[in-house]
């Protein structure tokens, strides 16, 4: 075994200080799994090095939130005794190497946090960014991906409810795979990973250990360079029929008394789950290995503790309560190992064949964690992008849009995801702005949505994160719901770049004054830092996942237009273009500022219309974004095969900023009570405009320009299907 | 009607079944664990969709050979009913108790969308609260949906009226597009001579309430409740 | 002992992998490929030491599990 | 010419397939059934006569679409 040292040391990921903090804490020269376990544990992914000062920011607290972040997945309240437990996590690193298993891997992760905490897993949900299109790597890794997602999800037989799928060239070395969870648990039946008990059990279950993935965590915190082929350690491969029986395991032995704490074995396997619970529990624990379960011969006990084997859980039992479990796993033929137990020496021991191999303290291991106070550069704001012309005309103009690849069709993607598992699911991808999934039993139902628009982030990262919280809460209004929480995935280039660091920095800062202004906190999240390929920098991408509840599914309303309705326009319409997808897509221009944020009209835009729902003074509704209001009534007429008439635009504002601006807090509701409607917003002070009618099979512009639904359709389902189904053929899987 | 519904590890459909048995019946099913080896009183069998064993070495294959498979074998030869939906459909044909075999879907890819159905007889126990010829909507959810068997088999199966459903447009036509999967001649659906064990590929207990999209699944529920009450 | 199950769909059952790849060859440039066929080697650790035994045991295997008969036809190998 | 390409998951990939079927063997009543690890047999009917070039090529394809190294190992047999 190689020589511990600083060199090792810095081999592993710890830098010269961190190093000399190790030494400090020990006292000693580390052995070499103790070295192991600190570089892990102080990793990036691990310990938040970089992101802490600033997550702190955010703001956590609301009279429903039950947990926020620090544990396994956020819990909120969601009624009827009951709470929904969920998380967003990014593989995004392991989906660039092997796109089919990081992805999978990535939700059998994700999974496993939120049935640590007692949930039955409900939906998942998916936000995605990928390269340049025309890039050569590009193509196999959606098809990965989009694979690797459904194999596992449509295996555990949880159903994908949605998600969110982008592209743009600075994903092209480090695509991102953010995966969401939700799960439903009983209020008072929530587990937590704090251990206790002295002499109480540690329990192993799940799958064998091998050497999977040993140093993912450091792995995941460093940047890509062009020597990341040879770097590349075994890559880790998901068994989603044990995870379904874990699943199944774990919720009937929570049916029992007899976990005290529970915490699955995420990043750092062993290592960060052993230490975790110890730590949080300011107790003490001591490890045999010997008893864990190995699926190769020979494991030292640095490959065990730094393993990232999936499908595996720790739990601290109740001693009498050992036989019981064991029974449970035995009949779900899982491994059941009992591999070590709690002490009271607040430190972590982990022998292996009769020797310690690890003796750490473990406050301090937590406590001396480095914390970086990065320094930061603000992003120089974007000049406006003066007046436009259109050069093409509004029909040219939708057609390019909705065929585009961030806005065209994606059902090739959700066709191959399961949405309908669990009987539940009120509206499945692209039914609504966010999916809606009724709780078993129950009239109630959960709205779920991730959204993200990293172009704004780059032009202005406070704005874009504002944005990203806003347009969540803006799609599960849109249903219906009262949003109730978020769960974030902050993706970003190297911290050590001040330029990164600010962007970091301000998109939080944007964030926490959504979150506070919309009552919408912060419950649980993930940071994935270091997404850059040789230099270049991702579009910073904080992906926001929101949750909502509707206290009766029948009360959601989707996209789908039905004739004989009126469309109104609901929020204030100035035609900003700055960082448009018609201006990218037109003008070829990425440019300018995003559009501004108002959070209090984004409030008041949005109570009011959700009350409208609630009224069932609303028909069909969506939010607006991407695109503008053109392609969002082009969207909804699809959706429901049905066309639309539109009036001309009000005086002052050219018809292209009109149809294809991308100002926010608004929504355009299809309604068969327009009159009703539009006294209560006048009666309310909010923005209302009748903007047209829908019926026929076309839509028609002003002026008498027709553009049939089908060659709509055509143009928004064309992309996908021949760029993947071509020439794919499948060898691997 | 008394209703079982067989949980093999890694079944994912059983939930589903069990409410819309339950909306057909009004009483709930019995989950029966594929270790045990009785299904005393039990009128209709259901083995659910989902992936049994991960559906790892052929979908079906290592739960076809559960303890209770030999008891489910026995049921159906006493004459009674029987139904394998999706990855239950796949168990069915690999225990033998069905002609033929399901394959990989013809694009290679899992298929999770509606499709419509084409009732070939409404004569029976599972389709006799739908009409002969009608189409109905249904969700499919699968990979290996690609039915297929000898050309003798299949023969047969048509000439004794054995075919219980095919892929098909909402007016009824029988065309490939129709067909995602590839199956041989639009077959979804199945029947043994005795008419009493049904396999499928796609959910009808995924389209049995309005909140969720309608309710076209239901009839198939009904009928089962009304041919089986007593 | 190890025994080698080989599995492959019989000659006229369709087999879109197969078909499937042999286009992706073709569109990665790989020409003159005719038929393709794609099936399972599944590679068994038996601890029987009598080579007709561990064959006749595999073979067992292959009917009862490895391979279904109506699509598939398998051979082993004993090495 | 027919190249025979088999691809096997690395060692120390996990191989759920593999572990699943040993595990339903031995539900199945066989005994003595160690490590099954299971692979792809892919057939390929080449036009190619020259046996050295067939295989140069048939690893080509490996290379290039048949086997996904990051995971899986190949190899190619000339028949
Ligand atoms: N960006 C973030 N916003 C809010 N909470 C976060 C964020 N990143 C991490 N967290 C919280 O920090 C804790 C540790 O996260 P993580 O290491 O990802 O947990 P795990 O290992 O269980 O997946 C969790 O409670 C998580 O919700
Ligand atoms: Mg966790």
């Amino acid at each position: 075994m190689k020589q511990v040292n600083q060199a090792l040391a810095a081999e592993f990921g710890l830098s010269a200080d961190e190093y000399q903090r190790v030494l400090d804490i020990m006292g000693r020269t580390p052995s070499f799994t103790e070295l192991g376990v600190f570089s892990v544990m102080w990793s990036e992914h691990c310990s938040y090095k970089s992101s802490r000062v600033w997550l702190k920011t955010l703001p956590t607290k609301a009279p429903w939130v039950i947990h926020g972040p620090g544990e396994n997945a956020g819990v909120v309240a969601i009624g009827d005794g009951l709470a929904a437990i969920f998380k967003m996590e990014s593989h995004n690193h392991p989906s660039f190497i092997e796109p089919y298993q990081g992805a999978a891997t990535g939700v059998g992760g994700i999974l496993r946090d939120v049935f640590t905490m007692g949930a039955r897993p409900v939906a998942n949900l998916n936000a995605l960014r990928f390269g340049d299109p025309k890039h050569p790597r590009t193509k196999r890794i959606v098809d990965g991906v989009v694979r690797g997602i459904g194999g596992y999800g449509n295996c555990v037989g949880v159903p994908t409810v949605g998600g969110e799928v982008n592209f743009h060239p600075s994903y092209n070395g480090n695509p991102l795979v953010n995966a969401m969870t939700v799960g439903i648990a009983a209020t008072d039946k929530i587990f937590l990973s704090a251990a206790a008990g002295i002499g109480n059990p540690v329990v192993y279950v799940g799958s064998k250990t091998g050497r999977d993935g040993i140093h993912g965590a450091t792995m995941a915190s460093t940047e890509f360079g062009a020597d990341s082929e040879e770097k590349r350690p075994t890559v880790q491969v998901g068994d989603p029929f044990v995870e379904k029986l874990l699943i199944e395991a774990c919720l009937e032995l929570m049916a029992t008394d007899a976990i005290v704490a529970i915490q699955d074995m995420g990043a750092a396997g062993l290592t960060s789950s052993s230490v975790e619970m110890a730590g949080k529990g300011g107790v003490g624990i001591e490890l045999d290995l010997d008893h864990v379960p190995q699926r190769e011969p020979n494991m030292s006990a640095y490959e065990m503790m730094l393993s990232e084997s999936q499908e595996r859980m720790l739990m601290v039992l109740r001693p009498d309560r050992e036989d019981i479990a064991r029974a449970i796993f035995e009949k779900w033929d899982l491994d059941f190992a009992v591999i070590g137990h709690i002490t009271d020496t607040g430190r972590i021991v982990v022998k292996h064949n009769g020797v310690v191999e690890a003796d750490i303290p473990l406050d301090p291991l937590a406590d001396q964690a480095p914390l970086y106070h990065r320094p930061t550069a603000e992003t120089a704001k974007q000049p406006p992008i003066g007046p436009t012309a259109d050069p093409i005309g509004l029909e040219a103009a939708l057609l390019k849009l909705v065929g585009c690849p961030d806005l065209c069709s994606r059902a090739w993607i959700t066709d191959q995801y399961d949405s309908t598992v669990g009987g539940q699911t009120v509206k499945r991808p692209g039914a609504a702005d966010a999916a809606v999934v009724r709780l078993e039993g129950l009239k109630r139902a959960l709205a779920l949505t991730t959204d993200c628009t990293p172009r704004y982030v780059q032009a202005d990262p406070e704005i874009g994160g504002m944005q990203a919280v806003a347009e969540t809460w803006r799609n599960l209004t849109a249903v219906g719901a009262r949003p109730l929480a978020i769960t974030d995935n902050m993706n970003f280039g190297n911290p050590t770049k001040p330029e990164i660091m600010g962007q970091f920095a301000s998109a939080i800062k944007g964030m926490a004054a959504a979150c506070i202004a919309l009552d919408y906190p912060v419950v649980s999240g993930n940071v994935s830092l270091y997404n850059e390929t040789e230099g270049r920098g991702i579009l910073p991408t904080p992906a926001i996942g929101g949750l909502g509840v509707l206290d009766d599914a029948a009360d959601a309303v989707g996209l789908a237009l039905k004739p004989g309705l009126t469309l109104v326009l609901i929020g204030e319409t100035r035609g900003h273009l700055g960082q448009s997808l018609w201006l990218r897509e037109i003008l070829g221009r990425e440019e300018g500022p995003p559009p501004p944020v108002d959070l209090a009209a984004e409030r008041r835009n949005g109570d009011f219309v959700r009350h409208q729902i609630l009224t069932a003074n609303v028909a069909a509704c969506h939010d607006l974004a991407d695109g503008g209001l053109l392609v969002a009534v082009a969207e909804m007429a699809m959706a429901g095969q049905t066309g639309a008439t539109l009036n001309p635009p009000p005086a002052g504002i050219a018809p292209h900023a009109w149809f294809f601006g991308e100002d926010q807090g608004r929504y355009l509701i299809a309604t068969r009570a327009p009159g009703a409607l539009l006294v209560a917003a006048v009666s309310e002070d909010i923005p209302a405009i009748e903007i047209g009618t829908t019926g026929g099979s076309d839509l028609t512009l002003p002026g008498g320009v027709t553009i049939s639904l089908s060659s709509l359709q055509a143009e928004h389902a064309r992309f996908f299907p021949e760029w993947m189904d071509q020439t794919h053929g499948d060898a691997s899987h | 009607m008394q209703a079982a519904i067989v949980v093999f590890p890694g079944i994912n459909r059983e939930r589903d079944m069990a409410i819309a048995l339950e909306l057909a019946t009004g009483h709930k099913p019995r989950m029966v664990w594929h270790k045990e080896t009785t299904l005393d009183g039990i009128d209709l069998v259901v083995l659910p969709g989902g992936f049994s064993y991960g559906d790892y070495l052929r979908c079906g294959a290592m739960a076809a050979h559960s303890p209770i498979m030999a008891e489910v074998k026995r049921h159906a030869a006493r004459g009674g009913y029987v139904m394998g939906v999706c990855n239950g459909f796949q168990i069915i044909t690999e225990a033998g108790l069905l002609p033929g075999a399901l394959l990989r879907n013809a694009g290679l890819r899992f298929l999770s969308m509606d499709c419509h159905l084409r009732v070939e007889r409404a004569d029976t126990a599972f389709t006799g609260h739908y009409q002969q010829g009608q189409t109905f909507r249904v969700p499919m959810a699968h990979g290996d949906g690609n039915y297929t068997a000898s050309t003798e088999d299949l023969d047969r199966l048509e000439g004794e009226g054995l075919v219980a459903f095919r892929y098909a447009e909402p007016s009824g036509a029988l065309t490939t597009a129709a067909n995602r999967n590839g199956s041989a001649r639009n077959i979804a659906g199945i029947f043994s001579p005795n008419l009493r064990v049904l396999g499928l590929m796609p959910h009808p207990e995924d389209l049995v309430d309005p909140l969720m999209g309608g309710t076209d699944g239901k009839p198939l529920f009904d009928g089962l409740a009304a041919a089986l009450a007593a | 002992m190890k025994a080698i199950v080989t599995v492959m769909l019989k000659n006229g059952v369709l087999d879109p992998q197969g078909k499937a790849i042999g286009q992706a060859l073709a569109t990665l440039g790989f020409a003159g490929v005719g038929e393709v066929r794609v099936g399972k080697r599944i590679e068994l650790d038996l601890a029987e030491t009598d080579p007709a035994k561990a064959r006749e045991a595999a073979e067992a295997m292959a009917r009862a599990l490895l391979a279904n008969l109506v699509i598939e036809s398998f051979s082993v190998e004993i090495v």
